[in-house]
């Protein structure tokens, strides 16, 4: 596990920023229908999806959902690759084939793209530790699921699986208490994820998930006992899903006392102010850091907008290898 | 979305009309007041929320929340139940919250449903309603046409409405009868297309295609939203008469109709937005070479979606998707052929 | 729960051994090339699916599995039928559509006909106990899974919604130590199927499934459980699947010690000394409990090998209700 | 089972004989040779059984458990599994103990295998080997054919070799394929058939259909089990010259092969064993129907299963399957067209 040195907090920091812009960006676009179909806020995920990012090592493999964005960009998807694919263009890595973060994936990074199926990022995954292990390397494999996706049968195949095989493989348990529509308590009766991942033999942690510094840990852990050949581990991050499904959704259904509750441990705030109290950087050094970040999305969104549309003859390219 | 679905029939002038939402919701409400054993159960159709598309939006206040049954992400387990308790006497209508994630519940469909009563005589008499479609800029995992998938499979029934009045006709219909029927709903005709839909009990016949427009020169076979991509092609093209056939029921095929409307013209179009390759077409045009070949004047042409996955990007998707210039060039060909 | 009276004890003995019979006649039946496709000895489960079977009441509905002959037959389907369905018959509750125990259902028997695809029983009999428990009806669905099912995603599933709605449903789960000729060693890791309930918040218990008694103790309680509003059960029924997979399967995979350890606990032959040894009933009783067994056996044999098979006509018949 | 199949063929002459299913362990064996990322997995395939037919057995002895790897329970998982493991490269051959559980993984195979290239160029090199077809007496949930579904699935290709040579053939190529191939091998010709085939490599191209006898008067296009069907019932009308096609693979379909055996006859049987309605030969038909009309001198005649499932009792499952008179009447009829 590389230690957490303030540099790389720092860095943390910026990563979560650029992820807290991008997502605010993004969501203004669509509210004045500059989008194209549907998109996923991924607000309040960000502690979770930065620190999964960097807890991986360059050779390692990531299958990050559709409210992992951080992943996505600390594992060096440029922003103007994603508001691409956002916006259907010919320069997003689906080329305009897939919506939305769907399918945003690229080898060279380390990337898995998602499909919408639920939970196909969890065998998949799972699949690629084993391709490390059969070939005895010392990478690992990491994906996350939602409270929802837990309640999927293929999350229990892939967890039965990796148990038995041992397989390099962490699995973060993003808990933002809802499903779509559906609260925890109507998804299941015991929402301990930690004791659920007993029952496989499977290592776990429950953590803060919007503790930047908790969530980092606990993912290393996790990643060096994968590995060090110890096996998976699965990690219950405790979060708030806080702009509701997807752009169109108001999410009345959820309780006003319980977003207010999660905005005050909002954890881009929280990685902010805990540096400041620490004095490990000024209130001036970070606006610098959410203006580099702000400079960075507009000017991705800039060149998403101004990128091609892909071409209809190139419809059938790509149905094979 | 890429076509005009700017639907208009001569019934509009009457008072009643209804979006093919409303009518769907209409059904379910309606057969739910006159059945206890009706019931709904799907991923986010209950409380206050009443769905992804908002169809069983009131159930769960006025039914009370067992029979709006809030369900787990878990389609496999949650369609099994259903064949649980159909085989009770219970009628779920299970919703699919897209049609594109019925893959996920495909053994409690394609194996237990459609094979229980012919092996031992167990009534499965559940619904899947199944938004389908695409043309709405939705990507690959939210426009899929599974229909083939499940007409291919024995014992089951496939229903696929292409108005707000066959699509509360057809429901009704699919809740009453006993066998498991899929009901593949065209979302872009979900709040696009509004005609008149009868008030009170509307049941119409599973297996009867209906004639949509009369014509000689050539047949247009199709089902679903592409119904009306083939009337407004058949606009473009007013030298030609064109007689559009609307099957409505996939499974069991009305043969009979099929057959008719193909020996009346001679030349033959076979539409649909789904695959072409494997597809229902295929099996409507096969029918029609082998039972009315002598009726044949022309090629029969089949129209569907390329063998791709439904891409993301506007200039992707109109190009994956049947255009009604494709149509009325077919339309052309045809009748010059 | 109905007391354990030792006329009812005696009753099982009688069941145990008519379903001995039935596997003893099988058996040979088909090594002598009289049998039609495959066949499933359960040779080792009698004490579980005769329990099952008399634990139920008459209202209940059971969907038992490929080795759960007795709850059949305590059920009130009879070897004729059994028989029947095995050769093709058009006598057998599936009037020759499906093959072996498969698809004998008969809901006046309150008997759900299975499929080979694993673990569909599972959600079917939750929708059954679904449907009880919306009715407001007093009535338990039960249904078996073995090991080897029970590391299918549809278990999850199945096991998850059951807690979550609190439904009347009592799962046993046959640990017979193979999934074919897969140990379950390498099936799972942990093979604590009560632990594993728990983490669904499910009641279990863990049973010797050789000792009737003590299976139709634990059965009760569930089904009481279930009946009385109190949700789902669990029951890890411990016991070993003596014949192999199925009669073309030798089973060489299977070390001998570990078939002779079992075979010291034959739960057959433990009932029967246990009855003795309390002095319930003489030798003599038990042979003519075993010799009716086999009278009826013999007869329902020869009822089925008499009767016709289907008539090619009727092939579409029953496709629809 | 049903029908005959001792089969026998010119090569038999040549000393070296093989069944269907020995080819296909020889192919397995050769490439895990060959190759160290081909691997083998699945249900009870490993250890000293070595899977339901014994398909893969010896091979854990030989190339060690790590790569024979036995599976849980787990159709949707280890083929999810397997999916991960070919994006890493490996080249997984995954074994489903019945073409009818294929079911079970589909969401694996239809939504993320079929789509990962297409969507962001993600290589998924497996091959699921599919024991399927009936005339056994398996019951209905161990005699499927299900193929239809997967030629229908844009992305995939299908395989249905009839010959231990083409099983060979066909099945080395499919595991250098870099796409996720769906091998489907005939269950009654395993052990039934034993024809020549090459020693060490031999490779049969995906993608191109064979030429299994030439003939003036009708055309028989097939595949799988139903080839020999159709070379017997051909053999029975010795007054007719009937010409068959082995399509030996369904996708990608080679096209022009059917067409041309279309137009050298203008008389086409379309023939297969998978439940007629909406099968693959509906697909095949429908392309005659449309690009070979002109030389169509007779009705495009297609023998598949019923539409039902595959009973299990014998005359119920001869009643469901094509037999040899089905094929030999139909040969008469367009003969005599
Ligand atoms: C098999 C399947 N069924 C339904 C859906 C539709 N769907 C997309 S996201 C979602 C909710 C997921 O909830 P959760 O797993 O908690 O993730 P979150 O959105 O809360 O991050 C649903 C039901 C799907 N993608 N896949
Ligand atoms: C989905 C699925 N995959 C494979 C099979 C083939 N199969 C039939 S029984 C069996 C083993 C079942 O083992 P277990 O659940 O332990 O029950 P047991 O046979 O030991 O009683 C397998 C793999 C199946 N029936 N369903
Ligand atoms: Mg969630
Ligand atoms: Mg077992």
């Amino acid at each position: 596990m590389e230690p957490l040195t303030t540099e790389r907090r720092i860095e943390a920091y910026a990563w979560m920023s650029l992820t807290r812009t991008f997502d605010d960006a993004m969501v203004a676009m669509w509210k004045q229908g500059r989008g194209l179909g549907g998109a996923f806020s991924q607000r309040g995920h960000e502690a979770i999806s930065v620190a999964a990012g960097m807890a991986l090592g360059p050779d390692d493999v990531v299958a990050p959902m559709h409210r992992d964005l951080g992943t996505y960009l600390v594992r060096g998807m440029t922003p103007e690759r994603i508001f691409g694919n956002l916006l259907g263009r010919a320069t997003g890595p689906t080329r305009g084939r897939d919506a939305n973060l769907h399918g945003i994936g690229d080898l060279d990074l380390g990337i898995i793209g998602f499909i919408s199926h639920i939970p196909q990022a969890l065998p998949t995954t799972l699949g690629v530790a084993m391709a490390f292990k059969l070939r005895h390397e010392r990478r690992v494999a990491l994906t996350t699921v939602g409270d929802g996706g837990f309640t999927s049968g293929g999350t229990h195949e892939t967890l039965n699986m990796a148990s038995l095989y041992r397989a390099p493989f962490v699995l973060i348990v993003e808990d933002n208490k809802y499903a779509y529509s559906t609260p925890l308590e109507q998804q299941m009766r015991s929402a301990r994820f930690a004791e659920k991942a007993a029952a496989y033999d499977i290592a776990s942690a429950k953590v803060d998930g919007n503790d930047f510094d908790a969530m980092y840990a606990a993912v290393s852990v996790g990643v060096d006992r994968a590995r060090e050949g110890g096996g998976p581990t699965v990690i219950e991050a405790d979060t708030m899903r806080m702009l509701g499904h997807a752009i169109h959704d108001g999410a009345e259904y959820v309780p006003e006392e319980m977003l207010a509750a999660w905005k005050r441990r909002d954890p881009v705030a929280a990685m902010r102010n805990r540096l400041l109290d620490e004095g490990a950087i000024t209130d001036e050094e970070l606006d610098v850091i959410d203006q580099t970040a702000h400079g960075k999305i507009q000017a991705a969104i800039a060149t998403a907008e101004a990128a091609p549309l892909p071409d209809p003859s190139t419809l059938h390219d790509g149905v094979y290898a | 979305m890429s076509e005009n679905f700017g639907f208009s029939d001569a019934e509009q002038s009457d008072g009643r009309m209804l979006t093919y939402l409303e009518a769907i919701a209409e059904a379910i409400a309606q057969e739910m007041e006159r059945d206890p054993d009706v019931m709904v159960l799907g991923e986010d159709v209950g409380g206050s929320f009443g769905g992804a598309f908002k169809v069983t939006k009131g159930l769960a206040e006025r039914f009370g929340d067992d029979r709006v049954l809030n369900t787990p992400i878990a389609e496999l387990g949650f369609t099994g139940m259903a064949n649980g308790m159909a085989l009770m006497g219970l009628r779920p209508i299970v919703e699919m919250q897209f049609a594109d994630f019925i893959s996920t519940a495909f053994d409690s469909i394609v194996q237990f449903a459609s094979t229980a009563h012919y092996r031992w005589g167990g009534k499965v008499p559940w619904v899947i309603r199944a938004p389908s479609d695409g043309g709405i800029r939705s990507g690959p995992f939210h426009s899929q046409n599974p229909e083939a998938w499940f007409v291919h499979t024995p014992g089951l029934k496939v229903v696929a409405p292409s108005t707000p009045a066959d699509a509360k006709g057809l429901l009704t219909a699919a809740i009453r009868d006993d066998n498991p029927v899929i009901f593949f709903e065209a979302k872009p005709l979900y709040r696009s297309i509004r005609s008149h839909v009868p008030e009170g009990e509307h049941v119409v016949a599973i297996g009867e295609a209906a004639t949509v427009r009369d014509g000689e020169d050539v047949t247009i076979i199709t089902y679903g939203s592409m119904v009306h991509v083939a009337t407004q092609a058949a606009d473009t093209v007013p030298d030609v008469s064109v007689r559009i056939l609307d099957l409505r029921t996939l499974k069991p095929l009305d043969s009979e109709a099929v057959l008719e409307a193909a020996k009346a013209t001679g030349k033959v179009i076979v539409l649909h937005a789904a695959n072409r390759n494997t597809g229902f077409g295929a099996e409507v045009a096969a029918l029609i070479a082998e039972e009315a070949f002598e009726f044949l004047d022309g090629p029969i042409i089949r129209i569907g979606g390329a063998d791709t996955p439904v891409p993301f990007s506007p200039p992707l998707e109109d190009a994956y998707r049947p255009s009604l210039a494709t149509v009325a060039d077919a339309i052309k060909t045809l009748a010059a052929y």
